[in-house]
């Protein structure tokens, strides 16, 4: 039983910190690891480490052994190892693949030992062994997310490499999604090739099986085979990231269904292109009523709540507010909270303007930002200067500063690590519970959906994506 | 695809650097060695009464009669030619043998209809009385109105070239150049002109048998032209060029005297300037030394008459030269009432002596000699506004007295007989590249009776008249002698430059190695 | 891209041309139109620092007059052309429809129009006024700032910051002023630096073709055409506008080329 | 292919829009300048020094420019919806002959010149890209500044220095004798260059920046082959918009360079006819480089259609 990689001893520090403390694991030949932790517990700078991608301005210690052969942490040559050796699945495959080649050409360089013509017809083959036949000849743009993924897959694997290298696979991505990537990756498993991963999804961890790392800080915290440490936790952070799992979350007090209506849709339709995103969709939402959409991406629940809040047109239906509510107190939360903030305007500027702009109380932004846990000194920063579950916190913080009647959250917490998930959910609700806030939820998680409606129906109803309620698949 | 578009570019590359450098080889044969000549205008034009210059410096087309570079009248198309007692007809026997570059031979008749048609149009024909012209027995016969000595000069100025009927298309229209010059053109684009030798040509053959004719606008290109080897002989050097030249020394330089004068039409009618000492002052404010010398670095440049040295009858060396004085210029306007005001320009009442000074746009010393006179005038108090303009502006100025001062450089050999642009410039009222509002009835009538011909010493004391009355007038105040400077190959022999701009003298040279 | 010092001293280079050009002709005292035929191309050093020109001017007096008064007349220009440029290309990706149809069909006719050509008929008006050329030239300038602008702007005003700007109760001046000119400007300032130099060169290629600035005014691009016949008898004449704008520019490109934020 | 279709369409209308704009714009420009119009013509007729009252009488009643400005113009609309062109006032000969040869003259230079700027520029840009901040980016950053500071006729005085006066590889200036194209067009091609390789450079660190530039590395390709396959047509798209942009500033631009390398061209042409008020040849140069550039425009189009499949769909 020989070893496909051995990690020795591995330390990385920048100039200012040490990043990556002695981290040291093993992987089988044809085994499973996987790495779990959040952003920032390095486990993303040990996986660059080993293909030798760390940035200019890091040092790594320590000794790497690949396939046997053992080297220093940092080499230049790691990169000879690459498709042959050690491959590496794209975080983001639509936009890893060449958008102005077809898919099987990407497939096709891979093969750099054949001729064009072999490594065409060879890669051909591999597409449609997964799946992919007729989507040979296909541009990038006219795939969907998870042929996209597929594709990557063959690519990222065509040159023989039996070391599966993979970061972060399932980020953004909805359950659908997400389990066809834990299929591939189990299927590369099956083909008997070493596989590494790296994520904070517990749900694709235990998928997996084989080993488990938990990183918390640069350091290792815990070690051992999956179903151990997934079922019984020894450390008390392994114990939290468990409980941070949204169905593990405790159940809600449901939320009032007595509220005055403040918002009335009437017959909602929309369509995109030639497909019906939604048809003759009826909604009342009442004051302090939190409701959830559940369904997959591209399912319509974006552009639903956006029909609600009147900033996409609609092709039937009508949407009629209480008339004693001000347009400013209908709000959104956006899914990618970059998306919502002027990228050079530092973060205490927005909110000035915001709060000069409707003449409000100065005075009610610190106890607030004490109460979202937030720093004062985050305000001085521009949006791309702090972490995600922060920058999602201050855009609830603004909208909470406008007594938001109604917030349509459009899966404000789906680009978060589970602890920052969970946390930035129990704020939100938090403040809409108080500030008697009607919220529609839009989410591809069932858990999370089940958890905010506390017990309210799902929109439109139970279970059903918006596309089945318009009648279509 | 992108990736072999870019193989293919470079491929092209390479065959280009590859034809690039084979571009000049050396070590040809004299004999089939192209002659390249370069100066600057440009051969775009047909019409024989406007571009007939640049035929007549090719040696392509010829005219009926000839002038050597002292202005001297010899033998063109026509070998001999008599003149009535009465001075009235002139007869002119063409040269036997002579055709026309497409094979036609050259007989009185396309030299009448040629004469004719140049008469219709704008041009010097018209100094000369010309009352009929015919063709009678093979010769060329013109009848004059009244005797004229201008009738040869003219018969010899490059727009009464003769081209073969075949040039014109039915409305008259230049459409091609057939001449009967050494040279005949063999290949002709917007600026260049390619010729060979013409075999039936009457005279001696050219040594030179294929010559290349390049229009280079700017005087450094043609200096470089010359400097690299590619030209043989490159024409209308500026001063840094042949200075540059010289000192690099790999090219024979030759600087001769021009016939042509830099000068500065006045306004005679304006306020300023009807006065004489007006005019004498502005005269007296040109500091011509230190223009010829800073400018041009030659000394014999500064004009101090109207007519140079190169007119060896009418320039006259006793005339007071026209000099430097500015105490006396500010005299003299003080005088005339006019008092410095607080920027120290002249002041009268509420006039300001501020004057507008039209200079031609394309030629390239012209504005190093208006910004000198800007700076030299200002030291008298008066203001010149430089108005770069072509020289239409300046004929339309004229025309509708909105003119103040121009500048420009008259060829008074333009014609073989200065008498004949004197007359032009200086009649009743004067013209357009003459004087301006002046008058002066003896001068008038002393030019026509040279023009009608005179006795030798009548005829120097009528010139020493003319003379002086300019130099005292001043109706055009004289600034600059030009210069003829060409820049030669070393290899070429029998090297020799015409001053009057008529021929570039290609036949008569040969290779020297 | 480049460390912090290359940008340090291309600042410090600018201020200094800056306060050259806005100082230089008090400072230096001489008057760039005086001329001393005598003292001809006089090369640098001896009485006058960087020598004398052709007509014995002297040429750092000259050097300070044209500085000032080809980056003011540069700057005036191109600011007028991105004024232009920026206000109809805002228009265009604001409102969109008919009126960005109009623009862009006045833009492309515009540029369909040799721009030369339309330089050569306005300078034919008033031949050899400083001002009037650059007016030309601005005129066929905007168009590009007209493209850039609404390019840019466009899917800013179709993104989500602004739409969730919008629903914030933002209005139109906010959503220009703090979403669309910040991602504008450094656009907008690289193509200015590289615009003023292209001004400045095309008063010297118009001078070239004689149809430029007529002497004696000062101006850069009119010095390197009027200096140009003298470059091997006084190359040190035609060296100094071109090094003056060769650096202008490089530290423009220098303070320019920040990187944009991920 | 409908898109395309429609892509024609709407590029015809524009040429023939643009066409009738252009050249009455022109039109009445030329009308307008100060002067009296028949001096100008005679001087652009007969020369300077015969320029004179009479020649412009002549010219005035040649070619009627005693009647009324509407008149002209409409005939001059008319004339040119038959495809006619006319005949130069100053030269007599068909414009459109005229054109054709002097326009071609300036095409051929600026085509060279962009042929050699592609091989110049994209190069170094590319290079300069993959070290932002080293060495070659360094040096392109200077290169680039100075030979945009350097007014066009000084590089070209230069080159004919370097290649014609001191090596004697090269013709300094003419343009039917063998290899005169190549000095105006590296002239042409360097400043061009000066600015492509900053756009391809910075065109191509956002590239290379991309995710679908670093997954073939890993894919294990070597680093020169992604950058000709994938980098090199992923950046060629906004860099082709860009040049094409050039490509017209390029033919305009090409007067200075003519004028310095005696090359005949449509540039100095034009300047040459506003001066002489020749009506005809300028409404003529208009309209041809205004179809032109909407053919160009047209082509470039569907070069960019060809790159990138997305443009295909949409």
């Amino acid at each position: 039983m020989s070893m496909a990689l051995v990690v020795d001893g591995l330390n990385i520090r920048s100039r200012q910190a040490h990043l990556v403390r002695h981290v040291s694991f093993a992987v089988e030949r044809g085994h499973s690891l996987t790495i779990l932790g959040e952003t920032g517990s390095g486990k993303s700078l040990v996986s660059q480490a080993i293909m030798g991608t760390l940035a200019a301005g890091l040092n790594a210690t320590g000794t790497i052994v690949i396939d046997g052969v053992a080297g220093p942490a940092t080499t230049p040559d790691r990169h000879r190892l690459w498709g042959r050796t050690l491959a590496t699945l794209p975080q983001e495959p639509w936009r890893s693949l060449d958008p102005t080649m077809k898919a099987v050409d990407q497939v096709a360089e891979g093969y750099r030992s054949l001729s064009r013509r072999n490594a065409r017809g060879v890669a051909g083959d591999a597409l449609r062994h997964l799946g992919l036949g007729g989507a040979e000849r296909h541009y990038p743009f006219m795939l969907s997310g998870g042929m996209a993924q597929r594709v990557a897959f063959a690519a990222a694997t065509a040159a023989g490499a039996n070391i599966l290298l993979v970061d972060e696979p399932t980020k953004g991505l909805d359950i659908a999604l997400r389990d066809a990537v834990v299929a591939l990756l189990r299927a590369a498993l099956a083909e008997g090739r070493t596989l590494v991963t790296i994520t904070h999804d517990i749900n694709v961890a235990r998928a997996l099986g084989g080993e488990v790392i938990i990183m918390l800080d640069g350091e290792i915290v815990e070690q051992g085979p999956a179903s151990t440490i997934l079922s019984a936790p020894a450390h008390e952070y392994t114990r939290r990231l468990l409980a941070a799992e949204p169905a593990a979350w405790p159940a809600r007090r449901p939320a009032r269904t007595d509220g005055a209506a403040i918002l009335t849709a009437h017959g909602l339709t929309k369509r995109y292109g030639h497909k019906t995103l939604f048809k003759d969709i009826n909604v009342v939402i009442k004051a302090g009523e939190c409701r959830a959409i559940v369904g997959p991406s591209g399912s319509g629940k974006t552009s639903f709540g956006d029909a609600l809040l009147g900033l996409t047109p609609v092709d039937a239906g009508e949407v009629t507010r209480a008339p004693w509510i001000a347009t400013m107190r209908f709000q959104k939360l956006y899914q990618h909270p970059t998306a919502a903030f002027a990228p050079r305007i530092p973060l205490g500027q927005a909110l000035n303007d915001l709060i000069s702009l409707h003449r409000l109380d100065l005075g009610r932004v610190a106890p607030m930002m004490a109460g979202l846990r937030l720093n004062p000194d985050l305000l001085q920063r521009r949006p791309d200067q702090v972490s995600g579950g922060e920058l999602q916190r201050i855009s609830l913080l603004r909208l909470l500063l406008l007594s938001p009647a109604f917030i349509f959250a459009d899966e404000p917490t789906s680009q978060l690590d589970p602890i920052t998930q969970q946390e930035v959910m129990d704020l939100l609700m938090q403040h809409v519970a108080e500030h008697d806030t009607a919220l529609l939820l839009v989410t591809h998680d069932p858990a999370i959906g089940a958890n905010v409606s506390g017990g309210l129906p799902l929109l439109p109803d139970h279970g059903r994506s918006l596309l089945a309620a318009s009648g279509q698949n | 695809m992108k990736g072999g578009c870019t193989r293919r570019d470079m491929l092209l590359g390479a065959v280009g650097l590859g034809g690039l450098l084979c571009g000049c080889s050396p070590g040809e044969q004299t004999a089939d060695r192209e002659f390249l000549i370069v100066e600057a205008s440009h051969p775009t034009k047909r019409e024989p009464t406007s571009a007939g210059k640049f035929y007549a410096l090719m040696g392509i087309a010829e005219t009926l009669v000839n002038v050597d570079d002292r202005g001297h009248i010899s033998t063109g198309l026509a070998l001999h030619w008599e003149m009535s007692a009465d001075g009235l007809e002139w007869r002119f026997d063409l040269r036997p043998g002579a055709h026309f570059h497409d094979g036609t031979p050259v007989t009185a008749e396309p030299v009448v209809r040629m004469l004719e048609r140049a008469r219709k149009r704008p041009g010097v024909m018209h100094v000369v009385p010309i009352a009929a012209i015919a063709a009678h027995e093979g010769r060329v016969i013109i009848r004059l109105a009244t005797p004229s000595a201008l009738l040869l000069p003219v018969l010899a100025h490059d727009s009464t070239i003769i081209l073969a009927p075949a040039s014109f298309d039915a409305a008259d229209q230049a459409v091609q150049v057939i001449g009967s010059g050494p040279y005949r053109i063999t290949g002709i684009t917007e600026q260049e002109v390619a010729v060979e030798a013409w075999e039936r040509w009457g005279g001696v053959p050219p040594a030179i048998h294929r010559a290349r004719y390049l229009s280079a606008a700017r005087p450094e290109t043609r200096a470089l032209l010359s400097e690299s080897g590619q030209a043989n002989a490159v024409f209308d050097l500026d001063w840094p060029s042949e200075r540059r030249l010289r000192d690099a020394g790999h090219v024979h330089i030759v600087d001769i005297a021009s016939p042509r004068t830099t000068l500065l039409k006045l306004n005679v009618g304006h306020p300023f300037l009807a006065d004489l000492r007006a005019r004498q002052a502005l005269s007296l404010a040109v500091d011509r030394l230190a223009i010829a010398t800073g400018l041009f670095g030659n000394a014999d440049r500064a004009a101090t008459q109207l007519l140079p040295e190169f007119f060896t009858d009418w320039h006259d060396k006793n005339l007071p030269r026209l000099h430097t004085d500015v105490a006396q210029a500010q005299r003299l306007l003080a005088e005339l009432g006019w008092q410095p005001g607080a920027d120290g320009i002249l002041l009268r009442g509420d006039e300001r002596f501020a004057l507008k000074l039209l200079s031609l746009a394309t030629r390239t010393d012209q504005p190093l000699i208006t910004a000198a006179l800007q700076q030299q005038f200002r030291r008298i108090g008066v203001e010149i506004s430089v108005i770069p303009c072509s020289p239409a502006e300046i004929v339309a100025a004229h025309r509708d007295g909105t003119l103040e001062l121009a500048m420009f450089a008259r060829n008074h050999m333009m014609v073989a007989n200065p008498v004949a642009v004197l007359m032009q410039d200086y009649a009743k009222g004067g013209a357009d590249w003459g004087a301006m509002g002046w008058n002066n009835p003896d001068m008038i009538a002393a030019l026509q009776t040279l023009a009608s011909g005179a006795a030798p010493e009548r005829a120097a004391a009528l010139r020493q008249q003319i003379v002086q009355t300019l130099q005292a007038e001043l109706p055009v105040i004289p600034l600059i002698f030009n210069r003829r400077i060409a820049a030669f190959d070393k290899r070429l022999a029998n090297v020799q430059v015409d001053a009057l701009e008529r021929s570039y003298n290609m036949a008569a040279m040969r290779w020297a190695d | 891209m480049m460390g912090g010092w290359p940008r340090r001293i291309a600042a410090a280079l600018l201020i200094a041309i800056a306060a050259f050009a806005l100082a230089g002709p008090v400072l230096i005292g001489l008057d760039p139109a005086q001329q001393d035929l005598g003292r001809t191309l006089m090369p640098p050093g001896g009485g006058d620092l960087l020598g004398t020109d052709n007509l014995g001017r002297s040429l750092l007096a000259r050097l300070a007059q044209a500085a000032q008064i080809s980056f003011l007349l540069a700057l005036l220009s191109v600011s007028s052309a991105a004024i232009a440029g920026v206000s109809t290309g805002l228009a265009a990706a604001w409102w969109g429809g008919w009126m960005e149809r109009i623009l862009v069909a006045i833009a492309d006719m515009m540029l369909a129009i040799p721009g030369l050509l339309l330089v050569f008929l306005l300078i034919a008006f008033a031949p050899g006024e400083v001002w009037l050329i650059y007016a030309a030239i601005s005129l066929t300038l905007w168009i590009e700032y007209f493209r850039v602008v609404r390019a840019t702007a466009r899917p800013i005003l179709a993104g989500s910051e602004v739409q969730a700007a919008r629903l914030l109760g933002f209005g139109a001046t906010y959503i220009i002023r703090r979403h669309v000119l910040p991602e504008v400007a450094p656009l907008l300032l690289t193509l200015m630096a590289y615009g003023a130099a292209t001004t400045v060169l095309a008063v010297a290629s118009l001078g070239y073709i004689n149809v430029g600035i007529h002497p004696p005014t000062a101006e850069l691009g009119q010095m390197m055409s009027e200096y140009f016949p003298y470059y091997r008898a006084a190359p040190w004449l035609i060296a100094a506008p071109i090094t003056l704008l060769a650096t202008g520019l490089l530290c423009l490109a220098l303070l320019a080329s920040r990187d944009k934020p991920q | 292919m409908r898109s395309i279709a429609s892509l024609l369409g709407r590029r015809v209308l524009q040429a023939l829009l643009a066409a009738l704009f252009v050249s009455s714009l022109c039109f009445f420009m030329v009308r307008f300048l100060p002067g009296d119009i028949a001096f100008d013509i005679a001087s652009g007729r007969y020369g300077q020094e015969m320029t004179t009252q009479a020649a412009a009488a002549e010219v005035r009643a040649e070619l009627g420019l005693d009647k009324p400005m509407a008149a002209a113009w409409l005939s001059s609309v008319s004339a040119l919806a038959r495809f006619d062109l006319g005949r130069s006032y100053t030269l007599g000969k068909p414009v459109w002959g005229l054109i054709r040869e002097q326009l071609g003259h300036t095409l051929q230079l600026s085509g060279l010149a962009m042929l050699f700027s592609l091989l110049i520029g994209p190069p170094i840009g590319i290079i300069a890209a993959l070290r932002p901040g080293g060495l070659v980016d360094r040096l392109n950053l200077l290169g680039s500044a100075l030979l945009r500071a350097l007014p066009p006729f000084a590089t070209g005085i230069i080159l004919i220095i370097i290649f014609a006066a001191s090596l004697h590889w090269l013709p300094a200036a003419g343009h039917t004798q063998r290899g005169t194209i190549i000095l105006p067009a590296l002239t042409l091609a360097l400043g061009l260059a000066a600015v492509s390789s900053r756009v391809v450079r910075s065109a191509m660190i956002d590239v290379a920046r991309s995710a679908y530039f670093h997954f073939p590395l890993t894919k294990g390709l070597p680093l020169s082959t992604v950058v000709l396959r994938h980098g090199v047509r992923n950046m060629a798209v906004p860099v082709i918009a860009h040049l094409a942009m050039q490509f017209v500033y390029l033919i305009e631009g090409a007067i200075v360079v003519e004028t310095l390398f005696a090359w005949p061209g449509i540039g100095h042409a034009l300047s040459h006819a506003v001066r002489e008020r020749d009506i005809p040849l300028i409404q003529g140069a208009v309209l041809v480089m205004a179809i032109l550039f909407v053919l160009f425009n047209m082509v470039i189009d569907l070069v960019l259609v060809a790159l990138d499949p997305r443009m295909r769909a949409g």
